[in-house]
């Protein structure tokens, strides 16, 4: 082929040291479950030590739950939600492919089953948890 | 001349090693002298690629031992085969050997852990293949050992994987290019020559190894790259050969390169002939199953020379198909998916992948492609390289598709290679183990790595303008054009000037990478060199046999000439190796082909 | 029929082909690095004309032999077969012999890297070494007690061979090793390689030493590290179902058995 | 990531004897999973979605609960379960990123210590929860105190 057609261009533009690898839906919901299971594990702290405080007082105790009536928690509340349900759900897609001798054929799938069904459960869920911290307080 | 140098010392930036035995090539051939050498010698494997990546694994169709596991068969009548394939140039002791000893190669293999094919009893299965006949060419046996269509897959990995067993020393991504050669007294009083051992470029680091040994077995594999469209992998160049050549031994039959039918068209990707051995069919573009025409008996079977040449006819008489008419189609739409997917599955990804074909639902266009090198470094049936037609090289072994014993002749069976590679690479190892036992270290020459160093630098530093890719791509078009299925004194002739002209320009060769480490652009200007000797052997060769005989096809003798040409080729370098005619540096003889049962008769399948 | 795609011109067809076959202008940016010089890869930028149906590796040799001599990768058998090119082409490890221009969009740059994981030695070539000490690790051979009858083969039914038919395909070509996140984080994991080669062994009829290599990769670098994030599988250009491997393997070191 | 990868650690230390933490380790992540999945959407519908949500729960409504030994079981049992199951995996998380010895060792001896001391304190509460702590405001309580404390 002509040589003249294909002249190097000799700029090196400043990019990252490597690109991202570009996996596909196993390797994306595995970074999600380890996220999530990671943000799960420093609530679950949190919410162990809150709950200890029920045998302190039980006025301590409700000042401390109190902070999760707040709406902004609620918002956290809603994504610690999210988080769990990803993970639990993804959890069980992980036990299928590692049990039963299908499941690594159809993780693809699964993986679109675990969004649908997350989606859904959010849908179910966030509108009445969100309704429940927003509206004029009824509970104490 | 320096004495003994001890194992591991690095002396002006070479360093040393000593082994008993060296093998040069980590593909079937030398994995399975490997495999025999290892436990009984101190035994290194030098390769310029890693194991696996040997051409050995891209072989598809299977491998051929009469063992009779799906119809009668027997080792005589695969002898004869070999030879009437061979078009009789082939020496029939060493057709006999091959036969025979077949079936222990495949039940070595076996037990070493090859997952065959299997019967439903539970034992190898077999497969036809083009020219294996059943009683002297009555019909089509199924002789062909396979494992789906990566038979060569599976035995290089099984070779390897007994290597790792077995703890083998491998040297990999070194680069051999010289072999030392000493002179040692003989029996009686005359000086014999002897290897010491060779000389490797360390691919990683641009560093100089010597590899002092008893033996040293060549199993290098072929030089298909001195065609454009081959089957063979981009580093088959032929460089075992080359340095045997350069080290003025002889190279036998090297007019007879095999070009192989079922090329995947424009790309020379190969199709196994196993397909055509499962039912697929050639035709042209009408349609017709041309090979009844010029194999009445076994058609598409018929031996590799003999389609070849009858699709290239095809082509020429107008009855090829696309839109040049340069084709034909390799028809399996027949044999149905299921056969493909699990007999033939990686050439129906091939055709898939590479021509966008389906090969299921449509016939896939082929073409002949540069496939297999017949002729070699000549060796006895024991694997000793040969110095003339008769004195051996003591400690030199040969073995593979760099190797010429004859068991081909003018034109090799499909699947005798894989048998090829196996029995004699056995036999290389087993001999060289005994030789070693009793041979001595021959001392190597003053600076052994001297010749090797002032090559390499002188191309790394040369102030040289010609391109090494146009120069290989040049030399592939004009062998390609001239040198390849039908050949005239004509085109031989001006392939002769061409690879003249090309030889004076690979004089100022340019090298643009000048690092040490890694430096394939230096390692392919020397892999060139090699081409370009080779070539201009294997086009003297054929322009001096003045008929036709199996893979080597005169336009010019259309006829098989017995009278004055059955008889093997030797080809010697003399004199000045750079000058300007072939004539003046390649001396020419014949040597005799042995001949035990079968007297030469036409060829009719 | 075929003839729309089988005219397009192969490798080193181009000078002769007809004008009615379209080349055009992709470039390629390749990560590069020069151990006599550099410190740290960077990104170069090469414009290459190429058929739809031409390789990456055919665009890699256009530049090695037209454009810079310098760039160096490793190949040989150019069709799928060998495992030598291995790279991360556009973010994903593939062989570049069997990734066609086509199949990428060509509107946009093609980067081209080493694979990931593996000590990068010069542009796209790697140290393999690390690799194949994990597959030799896994005693990838067949060790049978039986001896068949002599001259002969081992019996094996055409079910019990095809129960590991999938794992012989390896060609060792470290796509799926070098794609794992696992892997790249400490290179201390075995690797999905040489589970697949160990799974390979363990599911073999005629072998008898499966419980070594399970009690090999019933380790802390063993089968456990993988979390299927199946980029393996996703890479496998042999198609090889390497997670579903792995799952195998995981199963009968529970079972205790193969 | 600029860096060239380092290359791997030569020889792999000597594999250790005895009981094999990873396969238990991998076996327990999915048998504490699948009850998990249970426990914890029990615990959320129960506690969010039913009634009012989270508007409702104060300590009232949690020793409402607890009265029942059942929930004291559930929510006893999803501690344990989580608080392994979590720190387990963290461990994981730490092995694949912290090369550093001392760093790697710090981090895991951190999440063992947080993790013992929560299943500690966690165990205690819901073992000796008091719903009726003496000297609480009535109306903190749940309904049944009063009955008890008559
Ligand atoms: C596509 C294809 C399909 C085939 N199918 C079949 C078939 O079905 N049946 C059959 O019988 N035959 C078949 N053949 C032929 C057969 O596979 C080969 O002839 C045979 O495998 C050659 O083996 P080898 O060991 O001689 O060489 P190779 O496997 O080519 O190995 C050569 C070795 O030498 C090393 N080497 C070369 N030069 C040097 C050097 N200078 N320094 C160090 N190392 C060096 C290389 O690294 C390599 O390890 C096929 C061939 C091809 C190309
Ligand atoms: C709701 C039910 C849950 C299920 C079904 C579930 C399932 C799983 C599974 C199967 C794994 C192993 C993943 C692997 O080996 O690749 C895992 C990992 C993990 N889980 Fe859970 N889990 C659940 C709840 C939790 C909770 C409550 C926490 C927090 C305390 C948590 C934290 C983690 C962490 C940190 C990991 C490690 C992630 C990794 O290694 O990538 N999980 N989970
Ligand atoms: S399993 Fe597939 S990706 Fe991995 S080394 Fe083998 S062939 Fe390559
Ligand atoms: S990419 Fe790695 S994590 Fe497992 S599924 Fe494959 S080995
Ligand atoms: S060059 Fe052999 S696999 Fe790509």
């Amino acid at each position: 082929m002509p040589v003249e057609a294909a002249d190097t261009l000799e700029s090196t533009r400043s990019r990252p040291g490597g690109t991202l690898y570009r996996g596909r839906e196993g390797m994306w919901s595995w970074v999600l479950h380890r996220i999530t299971g990671v943000a799960i594990f420093f609530f679950l702290l949190v919410h162990i030590l809150d709950s200890v405080v029920l045998g302190i007082s039980p006025q301590a105790y409700n000042a401390v739950i109190g902070t999760y009536k707040n709406p902004i928690m609620g918002l956290g509340e809603t994504a610690l939600v999210a988080a769990i349900a990803f993970h639990a759900l993804n959890g069980i897609r992980i036990i299928l492919i590692d049990f039963w001798s299908k499941g690594a054929k159809y993780q693809r799938i699964m993986f679109w089953i675990v969004i649908v069904v997350w989606v859904v459960l959010m849908l179910g869920f966030a509108p009445i948890h969100l309704m429940n911290v927003f509206s004029e307080g009824s509970a104490s | 001349m320096s004495e003994q140098i001890a194992d591991g010392a690095v002396i002006d930036g070479v360093h040393y090693h000593q082994f008993d035995i060296v093998i040069v090539g980590a593909g079937g051939g030398g994995m399975r002298a490997a495999i025999e050498a290892g436990p009984h010698a101190k035994t290194a494997v030098i390769s310029k690629l890693y194991p696996t990546r040997s051409h050995t694994g891209a072989a598809q169709g299977g491998m051929a031992a009469a063992l009779s596991n799906v119809e009668e068969d027997n080792w005589e009548w695969h002898t004869y085969d070999t030879v009437k394939g061979g078009d009789y140039l082939v020496d029939q002791d060493a057709a006999e050997i091959l036969a025979k000893e077949a079936i222990d190669a495949v039940i070595d293999l076996e037990n070493m852990g090859l997952p065959f094919n299997r019967t439903p009893e539970g034992k190898i299965d077999q497969r036809r293949f083009g020219g294996h006949t059943r009683d002297h060419g009555k019909a089509a046996v199924r002789r062909a050992c396979y494992a789906a269509d990566r038979t060569g897959h599976m035995i290089l990995q099984t070779l390897f994987q007994n290597c790792v067993k077995l703890g083998i020393n491998f040297f990999n991504e070194f680069y051999v290019l010289d072999l030392l050669i000493g002179e040692v007294d003989g029996p009686d009083g005359t000086t014999q020559k002897r290897p010491s051992g060779v000389v490797a470029y360390e691919l990683a680091t641009g560093e100089l190894h010597v590899f002092q040994s008893k033996a040293v077995i060549f199993a290098t594999g072929g030089f298909g790259k001195i065609f454009k469209t081959t089957s063979n992998a981009h580093t088959l160049t032929g460089d075992g050969v080359g340095i045997i050549w350069r080290k003025r031994l002889p190279l036998e039959d090297m007019e007879f390169f095999q070009f192989h039918p079922t090329g995947l068209y424009g790309l020379g990707i190969l199709l196994t002939e196993g397909a055509r051995g499962e039912g697929a069919i050639l035709r042209n573009a009408s349609g017709e199953r041309f090979m009844e025409r010029y194999a009445p008996t076994i058609k598409d079977l018929a031996p590799r020379d003999i389609v070849a040449r009858s699709m290239v006819q095809e082509v020429l008489e107008g009855r090829g198909a696309g839109p040049n008419k340069d084709y034909v189609y390799l028809d399996c739409t027949h044999l149905g998916a299921e056969v493909l997917e699990t007999k033939l599955p990686d050439i129906t990804e091939f055709a898939r992948t590479y021509l966008g074909v389906d090969p299921v639902v449509e016939p896939v266009p082929v073409m002949p492609t540069a496939h297999y090198a017949m002729g070699g470094i000549p060796t006895t049936n024991n694997a000793e390289v040969l110095s003339d037609n008769t004195t051996i090289v003591p400690g030199l072994y040969a073995a593979g598709e760099c190797a010429c014993v004859s068991v081909h002749g003018s034109n090799r069976l499909g699947t005798n290679s894989l048998l090829d590679i196996n029995v004699f690479g056995k036999r290389s190892g087993r001999n060289a183990v005994e030789y070693v036992k009793t041979a001595e270290f021959v001392p190597l020459p003053d600076n052994p790595a001297a010749g090797v160093r002032d090559m390499l630098e002188g191309l790394r530093t040369s102030t040289g303008t010609e391109r090494i890719a146009a120069i290989r791509k040049e030399l592939q078009e004009q062998m390609d054009r001239n040198a390849q299925v039908f050949r005239t004194d004509d085109t031989l002739a001006a392939v002769t000037e061409t690879i003249h002209g090309l030889r004076e320009r690979y004089r100022n060769v340019q090298v643009q990478d000048k690092g040490k480490r890694f430096n394939t652009d230096l390692l392919e200007a020397v892999e060139l060199g090699f081409l370009l000797d080779l070539a201009e052997v294997v086009v003297f060769s054929a322009r001096n046999r003045k008929e036709s005989r199996g893979g080597h096809m005169r336009d010019d003798y259309p006829k098989r000439d017995d009278e004055n040409y059955m008889k093997h080729t030797m080809a010697y370098l003399t004199g000045d190796p750079h000058s300007s005619n072939p004539a003046d540096h390649i001396k020419l003889d014949w040597k005799p082909v042995v001949i035990t049962r079968y007297q030469p008769m036409e060829r009719k399948y | 029929m075929s003839t729309a795609v089988a005219d397009a011109p192969a490798e080193g067809q181009a000078s002769d082909a007809p004008e009615a076959i379209k080349s055009f202008v992709v470039t390629l940016i390749i990560r590069r690095f020069d151990p006599d010089v550099d410190t740290e890869p960077h990104w170069q930028d090469f414009d290459v004309e190429v058929y739809p149906t031409d390789r990456v590796l055919d665009a890699l040799h256009k530049i090695k032999w037209d454009q810079d001599g310098s760039l160096t990768f490793r190949r040989s058998c150019a069709h799928g077969v060998c495992g030598s090119d291995a790279m991360r082409i556009n973010g994903r490890n593939r062989l570049a012999c069997k990734t066609l221009i086509k199949d990428l969009d060509v509107q946009k740059p093609i980067y081209v890297e080493a694979i990931k994981g593996l000590p990068l030695e010069k542009d796209l070539v790697v140290d393999m070494e690390p690799f194949f000490a994990s597959y030799r690790e896994v005693q990838p051979f067949l060790q049978a007690n039986s001896t068949p009858p002599e001259g002969k083969e081992r019996i094996q039914s055409v079910a019990e061979r095809a129960r590991f038919d999938d794992t012989t395909k390896c060609i060792l070509c470290a796509a799926c090793t070098s794609s794992c996140p696992v892997f790249w984080t400490d290179g201390q994991y075995f690797g999905p390689a040489a589970i697949v080669n160990a799974h390979r062994f363990i599911f073999d009829s005629r072998d008898d030493a499966s419980q070594v290599r399970l009690d090999i990769l019933n380790d802390k670098e063993g089968v456990w590290r993988c979390r299927t994030t199946f980029n393996c599988t996703d890479a496998c250009p042999r198609g090889i179902q390497v997670t579903q491997a792995i799952a195998e393997v995981k199963q009968a070191i529970m079972r205790g058995h193969a | 990531m600029t860096t060239i990868e380092a290359p791997r650690s030569p020889a792999r230390p000597p594999r250790s004897k005895g009981v094999n933490w990873e396969k238990w380790g991998w076996l327990y992540m999915r048998a504490s999973g699948v009850l998990l999945v249970v426990l914890i959407f029990g615990h959320l519908i129960v506690n969010l979605v039913l009634g009012e949500g989270i508007k409702a729960v104060d300590f009232g409504f949690v020793a409402g609960k607890w009265a029942d030994p059942f929930w004291r079981v559930w929510d006893g049992l999803m501690l344990w379960l989580a608080l392994i199951h979590g720190g387990n995996g963290m461990r994981t998380i730490v092995n694949d990123y912290a090369h550093n010895r001392t760093i790697n060792r710090t981090l895991k001896i951190l999440i063992l210590a947080a993790v013992v001391v929560l299943i500690l304190l966690g165990t205690y509460t819901v073992t000796f929860f008091d719903p009726c702590p003496s000297g609480a405001p009535a109306h903190l309580l749940p309904d049944f105190c009063s009955t008890i404390s008559k």
